[in-house]
Formats: structure tokens, sequence, C-alpha cells
């Protein structure tokens, strides 16, 4: 008998397993959305992290994402260090950046701490649009650096990339750290009182999550050789982390990799509705978290 | 060396001063009973000890050392474990999976140490736990959860043991059982502090039993002791020691029946609060449910007015209430005097009152706060005052006028004298006298103090763990209870 | 001189402007406990429904006006009937996370008005046309007379929201609610009904704000997230459901965004607030003026 | 196991909505458009592109191929348009991607065009970056064409419209200089502040502010204090609450210079006709430019029920230029395309094209001067949208508005 936590790892294993086909029945285009999926996969999983285990609704993932990112893309822009190391700088910008997020997160609650990671997400845009020299601006800033053309190279990469964050994701919430954090978001004053530092966990919690968001976004960066507001830092982007995790099946990680799936793949499929395909995808959205609160994920984890 | 020492402890809050100057110490593999009403400020000590407070002055030594200045986590490292009341376990986790959290050291580890199961269900199995492994907490019966919080405590291995209210919302049984539990703790080595609001619960499991009144240790030694000092007595029992009954009025024992309950069972997640409770109530009568804190009292009111679900029926005037709205009850006529008085705090005392007149035209309404106010003189007075500025009794006062300007034909009171001083008592049993002869109306009160429940009552219902253990007269209630529960 | 006079009625139409936008946001979460990320997505519903039957019908203002307030009532019921009342009532989704998921809803519920207005009337911005025409030549400043009425349109419109909230039988029912539901429930006033009226008066408000924002600072499917950040900063600022703090925080802002605007550089205009903003709430998480 | 089940019913799902794409036939000449649809600009992009292929399979297609447009809406989003681009080239296998008037976009499309070797031709961004990395990298970058005069140009039409005009007939002397803060307005705004005093023009101030500016009083009160007698433009993205609230509060100055929306019947609704009296450059005019101007106007206005932004007439030619490139290989094959196109000698609606060879700076741009395309400078008159200047196609004189000095 499997017990359900155990399944979420199957169907982990099992999604993987389908995805490396994925190149081999799907024209280039498709792989393409697939790659984009999987990054956008990568931000949910690491929001979910934050808001599943550690109890934080975070407004602001898109600090985290587009610091790294636009760190990465302007120190490839202006530099001439090799594309890797723009890439792990980029995920130390964004970990800082995280950090940054830890001072409020300890102090305030609920909407209070959501406003601040809100803010933080307007003033980054406000910046980048007031340095639209540096940055680009609104509408975006192009990378000479890529990873490459070849959109299966690509999409395996992406695979590969986003399989370790999950792994070690999944690892991180399966452990006694997870434990812990999810003590702590119940009944902080209950786990200080079995003894646990929980600033410590909430310090390493925001951390992970932003040296992930991070990485993905540089590469995702790097992926489509352009970097932009409305890709990796505008409130939208939150906006549909947050969806696609609560319609995945918040607190899963395996879940959020589903809502990534099905709100880009839905979008795309979608596509020939023009701009009516956003309005069904939220509508979509809606009756998933009406009717399905636990997320497309509880579809296979109900018990016998 | 005593384990715990405290010195001269001090704790304010605003003006309050919730711990005055408190000195005790206890000893190793000592079990001390940690005593007082509601309100007395057992759970702001017991909330300095564990860190949760800082206190204003005072020292607290633990094995010698000082730990007054240290946080949370760094005094549990030091050997202290604590069992709140109200605590939230992981609800999506097993009961092993919750032990397991305490077992867990305060360092990032990604992966359970070998031998942590093993330990879990050693403790679980000491606890007797052994059937629910596997199972969460939301599946789990009130008393189970609270013997997995002490496994959780225990795993900590503690060197000093904080029970808060360990035997509150329990049922009889389980009662008995947690008691036989926490005996058998004794064995141990390691000291406890049971903190209570009942004498009774505790005397036979402590060897020193610490009474606290307004923040103040009252007395000191073993439970005889304790229970034999004046002070005590009076504080616990307040100042008559015989039942007195004023009530002049008997209710003709025909009349017709009002309300009816008959609830078979309510429970909120897995805690049964309430089984098989029967009670009637009878146009004109003055009926009083009593009980302790947590016995049900305020669960069975709410159901009354639908605030709750619950599995039964209860009948008004012969017809089912259960799918009606709060309001649709009020407006049958049954008006409620809820516990936590739901005032609107930044609204005047006219304004309160004229909310509950919505449906009253105008004059009318002016004519029954007239009325109101001619019952309650101190709120004529302050009528343009804000609710949040009113003193705790006329915020009562005004609680109790909003019911009656809805001119009920029964009105419902839940712990009216809960945290109101001795003179206000007298002002609210006042009133209730006057309601029920003068204004014949039907009252159902409910009270955890039994002088002032019996003072004005013609039918006494005993609640106990939610279940009824007495429906009696008044004459019934002091032969077969009375005396007994009180002593 | 010139710049202080410049400063204080610039600050004052913006900040009274902001006001008016802003405190139906703080209403329903003072009284249902919501907290509505669609606020946006309302006002410029309202806006650009009104510039459409005005431009495009060539209905008088007013009545064009109306229109867009009927279609803000319209979306403020659905919002409740078809997302916050069931919601409310679910059993599946656990009590602690029901805040989560009516963020989440409102969002969405905000990307699909802000979709489809895209879809019908395009992501230009669109401006309601001016009440009234004509400039005031005032200390040298440039004050057009339709600024001067926007501005005590929002004051007025602030003022009878307070006298029906403060003053009337109805208006006080929802002040109660703010304080206590079931303090209602047993004053005999079903709270339903309270929440009918509730999300009406939600609907009319977002619906007059929506039309007076756009007459002056023009309205566009793409300005619905600014604007819902702009009545969260205000109101969190305020205090959560402190619909007094609100209108405070709203002239706070305004005057620090007109300040930054003519004392240091436009383009800077809300950063200076997002910075207060955020220092405030680490030094005073709940808000200047915390709830009432 | 249920569990597998269900997650092979997704992958049929997803294998139905997918595979089909896969197969397609290529009979017809495949083109991409991208814009960024629901903004007057990228619409008129679409409608331009839409109108040119009708009227070319109409008559025939290209040597009997007719021409299939496929239209992408990149949501002004860089990503959208990049995605779109990859779609154009592996889904729908197109000859050449066509649009964006937003230099952002375009320059994140331009790495892919050379990447998938596909020829990219923008038809609306005006960022000479575009050229210049052309110019610089030309074998890499080749596959990129500017149909559309830069920045730099575009400054150059604004101020000798100033000087054949303003400065002659009105005897202006200041001008302030504010533009939106984009990519575009960068290399605009350093050629307005060279070219302006060579016209005779003071310039008293020069400031760029935030795209999502809303409230103009502040930018404005400061450019009155400077005084200036002409306040010169460079806005695309933004346009509408600046004209409204300059109209509104009648700030004394001349809005003259680039105001990208202000080039389509459809903003004088949009702005309630507070855009009386602000002069625009564009590409394009219903003026008589060339001969084939005006019957595509008039062709255009009858099909989607308004006059075209620039966009429309850019892109109108772009279509035809690439026809006529196709028929000139006699292929559809890349390389020999960017030959056939480098080529282009073409009378379109917007002047006479023919592009930068790869020695110019600015390569594969269209050739700008007298006796290329110069723009037209372009004024609303009593809701109607005049051609004010090359004096060759003007429709009216220059109308100053009453509250502006004179």
């Amino acid at each position: 008998m499997l017990i359900p936590k155990d399944r979420s790892i199957i169907i982990g294993i099992v999604i993987f397993i389908l995805l490396i086909f994925v190149p081999y029945i799907f024209s280039s285009y498709v792989v393409g959305v697939f790659t984009i999926a999987l990054y956008f996969a990568v931000f949910v999983m690491s929001w979910d992290l934050l808001f599943g285990y550690s109890g934080e609704v975070n407004f602001g993932s898109t600090f985290q994402i587009g610091i790294g990112a636009y760190t990465a893309a302007i120190l490839n822009i202006n530099t001439h260090i090799p594309l890797a190391l723009c890439i792990v700088l980029g995920a130390v910008a964004a970990i800082l950046s995280g950090l940054i997020l830890v001072a409020p997160a300890l102090r305030l609650k609920g909407p209070y701490f959501g406003l601040i990671t809100l803010v933080s997400v307007l003033l980054l845009e406000q910046f980048v649009t007031i340095f639209a020299q540096y940055t680009g601006g609104e509408i975006g800033l192009s990378v000479p650096g890529i990873i490459s053309v070849s959109s299966k190279i690509n999409y395996y990469m992406a695979l590969l990339f986003c399989a370790f964050s999950a792994m070690v994701m999944l690892v991180i919430a399966r452990s006694p750290i997870g434990l812990i954090l999810q003590a702590s978001a119940q009944d902080p004053i209950e786990a200080e009182s079995l003894g646990f530092n929980i600033t410590k966990y909430k310090v390493l919690a925001f951390g992970i999550s932003a040296l992930f968001s991070g990485l993905s976004g540089a590469l995702l960066v790097f992926y489509l050789g352009t970097a932009s507001v409305s890709l990796v830092v505008s409130i939208a982007v939150v906006l549909q982390i947050i969806i696609s995790a609560i319609i995945g099946g918040r607190r899963t990680i395996i879940g959020p990799i589903l809502g990534a799936f099905f709100i880009i793949l839905l979008r795309e499929w979608l596509q020939p509705l023009g701009q009516l395909s956003y309005v069904v995808v939220s509508i979509m959205g809606l009756i998933v978290l009406l009717f399905l609160p636990d997320g497309i994920i509880s579809l296979f984890l109900r018990k016998n | 060396m005593a384990l715990l020492e405290v010195k001269n402890l001090d704790k304010y809050f605003g003006g309050i001063h919730a711990t005055d100057n408190v000195s005790f110490e206890i000893n190793k593999n000592e079990i001390v009973g940690l005593i007082g009403p509601n309100g007395a400020g057992k759970s702001t000590i017991m909330h300095l000890l564990i860190g949760l407070y800082k206190p204003t002055g005072g020292i607290i030594k633990f094995n010698g050392e000082e730990i007054q200045h240290l946080s949370i986590h760094k005094r549990i490292k030091k050997g202290i474990a604590v069992m709140f009341q109200h605590s939230r376990p992981l609800s999506r986790q097993t009961v092993l999976e919750n032990i397991e959290l305490s077992l867990l050291e305060d360092k990032f580890q990604f992966f359970y140490k070998k031998g942590i199961k093993e330990q879990a269900i050693q403790i679980a199995k000491k606890l007797g736990l052994e059937l629910v492994y596997n199972k969460r907490p939301s599946e789990l019966a009130f008393g189970i959860i609270r013997r997995m919080e002490l496994a959780k405590a225990l795993a900590l291995n503690p060197k000093l043991l904080l029970l808060d209210e360990p035997f509150a919302g329990l049922s009889h049984l389980e009662v008995e059982e947690f008691s036989k539990l926490i005996r058998s703790l004794t064995k141990e080595n390691f000291s406890i502090i049971i903190v209570d609001h009942n004498v009774k619960a505790v005397k036979d499991l402590v060897d020193k039993i610490i009474a606290i009144h307004a923040g103040k240790i009252i007395s000191t030694g073993t439970p005889e002791e304790v229970i034999s000092n004046k002070e005590v007595k009076r504080v616990f029992l307040g100042e008559q020691t015989k039942i007195e009954n004023s009530n002049q009025k008997q209710t003709d024992l025909n009349a017709k029946i009002l309300l009816e309950v008959n609830i078979t069972s309510l429970s909120y997640n897995k805690a049964q609060a309430l089984r098989n409770v029967d009670l009637i109530v009878k146009e004109g009568q003055f009926v009083s449910v009593v009980g302790l804190n947590g016995a049900g009292k305020t669960s069975l009111f709410k159901a009354i007015f639908s605030f709750v679900n619950y599995e039964g029926d209860i009948k008004w005037q012969g017809k089912s209430i259960k799918h009606l709205k709060t309001a649709e009850i009020v407006n049958l006529g049954i008006s409620f005097v809820p516990e936590t008085r739901e005032l609107f705090k930044f609204m005047s005392t006219e304004e309160n009152l004229n909310l509950a007149l919505q449906k009253v035209e105008k004059n009318e309404a002016k004519k029954r706060i007239e009325e109101v106010y001619s019952i309650f003189p101190r709120l004529a007075e302050r009528k343009k005052q804000l609710a949040s500025t009113l003193s705790g009794g006329e915020q009562q006062m005004l609680t109790i006028a909003r019911a009656l300007v809805q001119k009920p034909k029964m009105i419902v009171l839940d712990e009216p004298t809960l945290g109101l001083a001795p003179i206000v008592l007298e002002d609210i049993s006042k009133v209730l006298d006057y309601m029920h002869t003068q204004m014949n109306l039907t009252i159902l009160l409910g009270e955890q103090n039994l002088h002032f429940a019996l003072r004005h009552s013609e039918k006494v219902y005993l609640l106990e763990h939610g279940n009824l253990i007495c429906d009696c007269t008044m004459e019934e209630f002091k032969e077969r209870i009375g005396e007994k529960y009180l002593a | 001189m010139n710049l202080f006079w410049q400063i204080l009625f610039d600050g004052f139409i913006i900040s009274s402007i902001y006001a008016v936008g802003v405190v139906g946001f703080s209403l329903i979460f003072g009284t249902a406990g919501v907290l509505n990320l669609s606020h946006g997505a309302f006002l410029v519903l309202s806006a650009i429904i009104s510039w459409f039957f005005i431009s495009h019908f060539h209905l008088p203002l007013l009545a064009g006006m109306v229109v867009g307030v009927l279609a803000s009532i319209a979306v403020s019921y659905l919002l409740f009937v078809l997302l916050i009342n069931p919601i409310d009532k679910s059993k599946k989704i656990p009590t602690t996370e029901k805040e989560i998921f009516i963020l989440t809803a409102t969002l969405l519920w905000s990307m699909i008005i802000e979709e489809l207005l895209d879809y019908f009337f395009s992501s230009n911005p669109v401006v309601v046309p001016p009440f009234v025409k004509g400039v005031l030549n005032l200390f040298k400043m440039n004050i057009t007379y339709n600024e001067i009425l926007l501005s005590f349109a929002s004051i007025l419109i602030l003022i009878i929201l307070w006298t029906f909230i403060n003053k009337t039988k109805t208006g006080k029912v929802l002040l109660a609610a703010s304080m206590s539901h079931d303090g209602l429930a047993i004053s005999g006033i079903d709270i339903k009904k309270v929440y009918i009226l509730l999300w009406g008066v939600y609907g009319v408000l977002t619906g007059l704000s929506g039309a007076l924002l756009a007459s002056f600072l023009g309205a566009s499917a793409q300005s619905v997230p600014s604007l819902t950040g702009l009545a969260f900063s205000v109101v969190v600022l305020g205090g959560l459901g402190n619909i007094t703090g609100s209108i405070l925080a709203a002239f706070l802002i305004g005057y620090i965004q007109t300040m930054t605007a003519y004392l240091i550089s436009p383009a800077y205009t809300s950063i200076p607030a997002y910075v207060i903003l955020v220092l405030i709430l680490m030094f005073k998480p709940k808000g200047l003026f915390g709830r009432f | 196991m249920s569990v597998f089940k269900k997650i092979a019913l997704i992958v049929a799902v997803f294998a139905f909505v997918f595979l089909p794409r896969l197969v397609f036939a290529a009979e017809p000449i495949n083109i991409g458009i991208i814009a960024e649809q629901g903004t007057l600009v990228g619409d008129s992009i679409v409608n331009g592109a839409k109108l040119a292929a009708d009227q070319i399979n109409a008559k025939g297609g290209i040597d009997g191929r007719p021409i299939k447009l496929f239209i992408y809406d990149d949501h002004m989003r860089a990503t959208d348009a990049v995605q779109a681009f990859q779609r154009a080239v592996y889904d729908h296998h197109v000859v050449a991607v066509v649009g964006s008037w937003i230099s952002e976009v375009a320059l994140a499309l331009e790495p892919w065009a050379a990447r998938l070797h596909t020829i990219y031709i923008t038809t609306g961004a005006a960022d000479p970056k575009i050229t210049q990395v052309v110019h610089n990298n030309y074998n890499m970058y080749k596959y990129v064409f500017q149909l559309k005069y830069n920045a730099t140009e575009m400054a150059q039409t604004v101020c000798n419209f100033i000087r054949d005009d303003l400065v002659k007939q009105y005897g202006y002397k200041t001008a302030f200089v504010a533009s939106e803060n984009a990519a575009w307005t960068e290399p605009l705004d350093a050629e307005y502040l060279k070219c302006l005093p060579q016209t005779g023009i003071k310039v008293v101030g020069h400031m760029r502010f935030a795209p999502n500016t809303t409230d103009f009083t502040p930018i404005f009160t400061d450019i009155k204090s400077k005084n200036p007698d002409l306040l010169v433009t460079g806005w695309a993205h933004t346009g509408l609450q600046q004209t409204v609230q300059w109209h509104e509060a009648k700030y004394p100055f001349l809005i003259v210079g680039i105001n990208a929306q202000a080039s389509t019947s459809d903003f004088w609704k949009k702005s309630n006709g507070a855009t009386e009296g602000i002069i625009s450059q564009a590409e394009g005019s219903p003026a008589p430019i060339t001969p084939k101007t005006i019957p595509f106007v008039k062709e255009y206005e009858k099909v989607f029920g308004i006059t075209p932004a620039y966009g429309g007439y850019t892109t109108y030619d772009a279509i035809y230029v690439l026809a006529q490139a196709i028929k000139r290989a006699k292929s559809t094959n890349t390389d020999a395309l960017i030959k056939a196109l480098e080529a282009t000698n073409y009378i379109g609606v917007m002047g006479h094209i023919e592009f930068y060879g790869k020695e110019s700076p600015y390569a594969h741009g269209i050739k700008y001067g007298p006796s290329y395309a110069t723009g037209v400078m372009l004024q609303w008159q009593h809701g109607k949208l005049e051609t004010v200047w090359p004096p060759h196609a003007a429709t009216a004189k220059v109308i100053i508005p009453s509250f502006v000095k004179k």
C-alpha cells in the first residue's frame, strides 16, 4: 500500500519520464513552450516551499527572480565574464534579496508581510524603469549570451534543472527541516517551545527559495535571450506563480509543477482565442480553486 | 539546591500588575500544582517561566542559572518542557511524526537520524498511543491529542515539565485516565508544575500547591494545608458557604414549554463538546445551566442560536429552529447575552441599543430605550459614551440591555458574571430578579458561579465535560449534588 | 513661494482623488474582511464603461457615469455570489487558508476583468471627458476647473460616505459589521442582508471613484495592477479597515508623491512613497493609525 | 492503477492537441506578423499587412502562390514576442517575420532572427541600434531590416519642419524637449538636442519621464516655468494623458514632435478632441506623398473604419517589398531573399524605398532624404488629421491653438 506522501514522488517521477520524450513527440516550438514551463515550474516550487512549509505568503517572489535575472543579464551585457558565472552571481544576488525579505517576515504577519513583499516588487519595477539605460526599461533588454540555439539542448537543460530543483526541494520538504518549518508555520510558539530556533529555519527557507528563483530567472533570461519586466518582475508574474501553486496543489512541491504546466500549456493551447485565452485560463483557475481546493494533484492523491 | 527558583517575579501589562512579586521554589522530582481561579495570573507566570513574556522584574533560576532573559528555545534546551492547553499540532502529519518532531535536534538536517522512529514509537507506547500511530490529529479525540501533546513534551526529556490546564475539555473518563498517566510519570526523574483552576482535580496528584489570586501567591503548602486555608476558601468558593435561594417565584409546572433542546452530539473537529443534552425551559421559568469552564455551556448556547452545527434538534414553542439563521431565531423572541458580549466597541451605548431596534418604528424604539434606561440608570448617564470606554460591569449591563430592548419572551445569558467585581455582581443579580419577577421573562442562565446561579434558579442543570449529570429542581439539586459539589 | 502653492494645490487634488479611489478597499476589508485585490479592476471597469457610453452612444456625462456605476455594482455582486460567499462557506478549504484563497480568487477575478477590458476596449488608456471646461489661473498656476470639481466631488463623496456610515440607521449597520458580526446577528440583523448592502455600497463607491479617477488620470486595463497596489498600500498605511486612516494615508501618499515630483523629479514620483511605506510597516506594523 | 490511467489520459489529450500542428502543407507563402494588438500602432501594423496580402492575393498572389499571414500578439512583452518568433519559424515555417513597433521588442527579436536564420523586418521600431547591430556584424545579423526611419532621422524630420515652418512663419525661438523614457527616445533626444539649435531654436530644458506617468501637472508646471515656445516630444507608448491634460489646462506652448498615437483618427475619440492642435511626425498620412498614398488610405479606411497609424503605412509597404523580393529571387530561400531585399527599389505609400548597404552605419535601414522617404508632419485641425509638411504633400497650413502664444 502506498501512502499518499510517496505517491506524489511517484507522480513526480512519472512526469519526469514523460517529459524526457517531449522533444521526440512535439515540434520545436512546443518544446520551447515546455522549456519555459519548466523554468516557470521552478518559480512556483520555490514559492510553494515558502508558502507551504514556512507559511509565508510571498507576493514578492519576482523580487528574487527579477534580481537574479537582471543581475545575470546586466553582467552578461557589460562584462566579459563567462555565462555560467553570470548565472551564479545572479543567484547570489537573488539570495541576498531573499534575505532582505526575512527581516519583515519575522516581524510582520498576513497582509502586512504581503504588502512589504508586494512593494518590493513595485520598487524593483520602478528602478528598472528609471535605470532604463541599463535595464531596458519596461519592455526589456536583450542579452548577447545564450545557452544554446538548439531547442533540444535548451529543453533538456531546463528539464534537468527543474528535476534537480524539485529533488532538492522535496528532500528539504521531507527532511527534519521541512517538518520544523511546518511546525513553526502552524504554531510558532509551540515550535519554539519544542526547542527550535525558528528564525534560523525561516532564513534558510527564504534563502533556498531565493536561490532557486534566482537561478531559474537567470537561466530563463539566457534561454530566451531577453530579460523584461513582464517576464521576471511584474506583479502579473507573481500572480501566475501563486495561481499555479494553488491550482496545482499547494504544499506538495510536485503539485506546483503540474500547476505551472497547466497554466502555461493551457494558455498556449488557447492561443487562437487571442486575448480571451487569459480570460479562459483565469476562469479555469477559479473553477479549480472552488471545486478542487487541494489542486490538480489531489486527483491523483485521493486515498482508495 | 532547588531545580527552579523564582524570586520576586513581577510583570506589568500597561498598568495591570499581572504578576506581583511572586517567589517560589521547586525541587527535583517534585510535583507542584499552580492553582488559581480564572484570571488569577497563572498563565502569566507560566508564560514567564517558558519565556513567552519577559518579566518586568525578578529572577528565574533554573538549575542555578538565571534564565529570565533567554528566548524560549534556549530555555527548552536547558531542560524545561511545556504542554500548552491550546497548542496546534501539525495537522497534516501523523501522531508519530508529531512526536518525531520533538525528537529532532535544532540543527539543519536533511535526513532523519536512524532510530528516531523507534524512539518515537517507544514514547508513544508509553502514553498508550499504539493504536493511533498513523492517524492525524484531526481524526483523533481530544483526549488522545492531549496525550500526544504530553508525548511531545516528554520526548524532550525534560528536567521540568509544565502542564497548562491538562484536564480542560476532557471527559470524566478521560480526566481519570489522564490523571493516572500523570501519576505514572512521577516515577520518572523530573519535576512537574501543573497549572489548573480546579483544586479538586490536582490535589491527589501533587506534593505541593501554590495558590494564586490577583497575581499574588496567597498560600503555599501541602494540598491539605492549602485547601483548608481561609483565604483560599474565600477566593475559590466565594464569601458564602451556604446555598441560598432568593427566588420567590415558582412557575406553574404545567406551564407551556418554550424551549426544548435535544442535542445528541456537538463536536468541533473530533473533540466532542456536548453529548446527549436534553433540556426543557418552560414559560416564565428561571433555569440555570451550571458547570466549570469548558463543561460545554457556551457550546450549548451557541447551538441554540445556530452559531454552530449539531446533531439532534432544538425546538422553540414546538417548532424546530435548527435550520434558522441566528437573526431569525432572535427575531422569534429569544435574546442572547453572550459571554464575549459582542458589543460594537466603537459605537456609543445608545447606538448599540438602536442597532438592536432596526425593525422597530422610531417612537417605539425611543420608548423601549427609555424603559431599559430606567432599569439601568447607569447606562442612561453614559448613553453617548463609546462601548469600549465603559467599565466591565457597564458593558455587561449594556449587553443585557441590548437583549431587553428586543422585548424577548426568553433571554439567554452566558456567564454574565465573568470577570466582574462582587459589587457589580449584586447589581446584575438584582437586574436578573427584576427581569424574572417583574417583567415575567423566561431566563436561561449559564454560570460557573454556583452561588450566583442558585440564588435565582427554579431549576438547575449541571453540565460536566459535555454531559448533563443533573437535571433537577432546586431541592433535588441541593440534596443530590449541591453540598457535595461545593465542598 | 510659487512652488509651495503648487504643491499644496496639486497635492490636494491628487490626494483627494486617491482617497476616494481607495476608501472602498478599506470599507470592504473592514466590514467583510475581504482584501479585494480586484479593486483596481473595479475602478478601471467603471471608468471605461462610462467613457464608452459617453463617447460612443453620446450619453450625457452623468448618464454615462450611471452606467459605469451599474457595471461596477454588477461585478461587485458577482464577485460576492460567485467567489467570496462560496469560499466562505466551503468546508473543503481549511479556515486558516481562506484568506489566501480569497486573495487568489480576487486576483483571478481581477485578471478576468482586466483581460476582458483589454479585449473589448484595447489597452490604450481612455480619459473620461471633463465635467467642466476652463482654467483657473492662480499664483501662475494652470488649474483646470475640472480638477477642482473632481477634487470637490471626491471630498463630497467621502463626506456622504462618512455621514451615511456614521449617521444613518442603515449605514450604522455597516459600521457595526466591522466590529462584530455575531453582535449584529444577536441584534436580530440578518448578516446576509448586511453583505448585500455592503457589496452594493462598495460597487457604487468604486463606480463613482473610477469615473472621477479617469477624468483626471485616465484609465486603461494596464493600470489595474498599479491601482490595486496603490489601494493596498494606502489602506495598509492607514491601518487596515480604518476608513479615516485610509483617507489620511491617501493624503500622505498623495503629498509625498507631489513633493517628490516637484522637488526631486517627476520620474521618481512613486519611489519615496514606497520606501516610506516599507519603513512605516517595519516600525509600526499595524499602519499609522491602527484599527480605528 | 488509476494514477497511471489518469496520466495516460493527460498524455493522450496533449498529444491530441499538439500533434496535428506537426503536419502542415507548405503551399502558400507564410509570413509572420508580430504586433502589439490593442494598441493603435500595433493594430495598424496588422491591418496594413492584411490589406497588402489581400490585395496581392486578389491579383493572383506571388507567382501563383498566395500569401498566408500568421498573426501573433506579443502583448508588448519581449518574451511573448520571442515565443511568437519561435512559433512562426518552427510551427508555421514562415519566410519572414514582419512587425513590432517597440524597439525593445525588436531588439529582443534581432538575435533570434540571427539564430534561427529567418528574415525579420521591423516596421515600427525606431531605435538606430537595430541597424547598427547589422552594420557591426553583418554576417550574423543580415536577416534584420528596418523598414522605417530610425529615431535619429525622425528627429531630423521634426527639426526640418520646425526650421521650415515654425521658425520661418511664426518666429518661435525656444523649445523644451520632453520624451518618455524608452530605448527609442535616447537617440531621438540626442538628435533633438543637436539639430534644434541648428534651426535657430534655443533648447531651454530637457527631461525624460517614466512611461507609467499619469499625472503630468508637475511636468507641465516645470516646463511652463521655463517659458518655452515649443514642447518637442518623443511619445509613442504614452500620449493620451499628457495630450488631454495639456489641452484642458491650456498650457501656452505648442506641442510638436512625435506623438505616435495621435497619427490615427481613433485618437480623437480617445482624447475627446483634446488632440486638436497637436503636431506629430509620421511615416505617412492621407496626403499625396506618392500617387499610391491616398488610394491606400481610402481603402484602409473603408476596410477598417479608421485611418492608419504610421505602422499601417510601413507594414503595407513591407509586404509589397517582400512580395517583390520573392518574385525577383524566384525563391523563398533566405539568402537569396536577403540579396533581393537589399536590391529593393520600390515606390510605396510612404515614399521611395531603398535599403542602406552593409557599409552604412544604418545597414538595412531605409534611405532617408529628399529623394527617398522623408516622413510627414501632421496636425489635428477641427477633428481632422491634416498634413502640414513637407510642402508638396501638405493639405493644410499649421494652425496655432488659441491658448498657445504666437
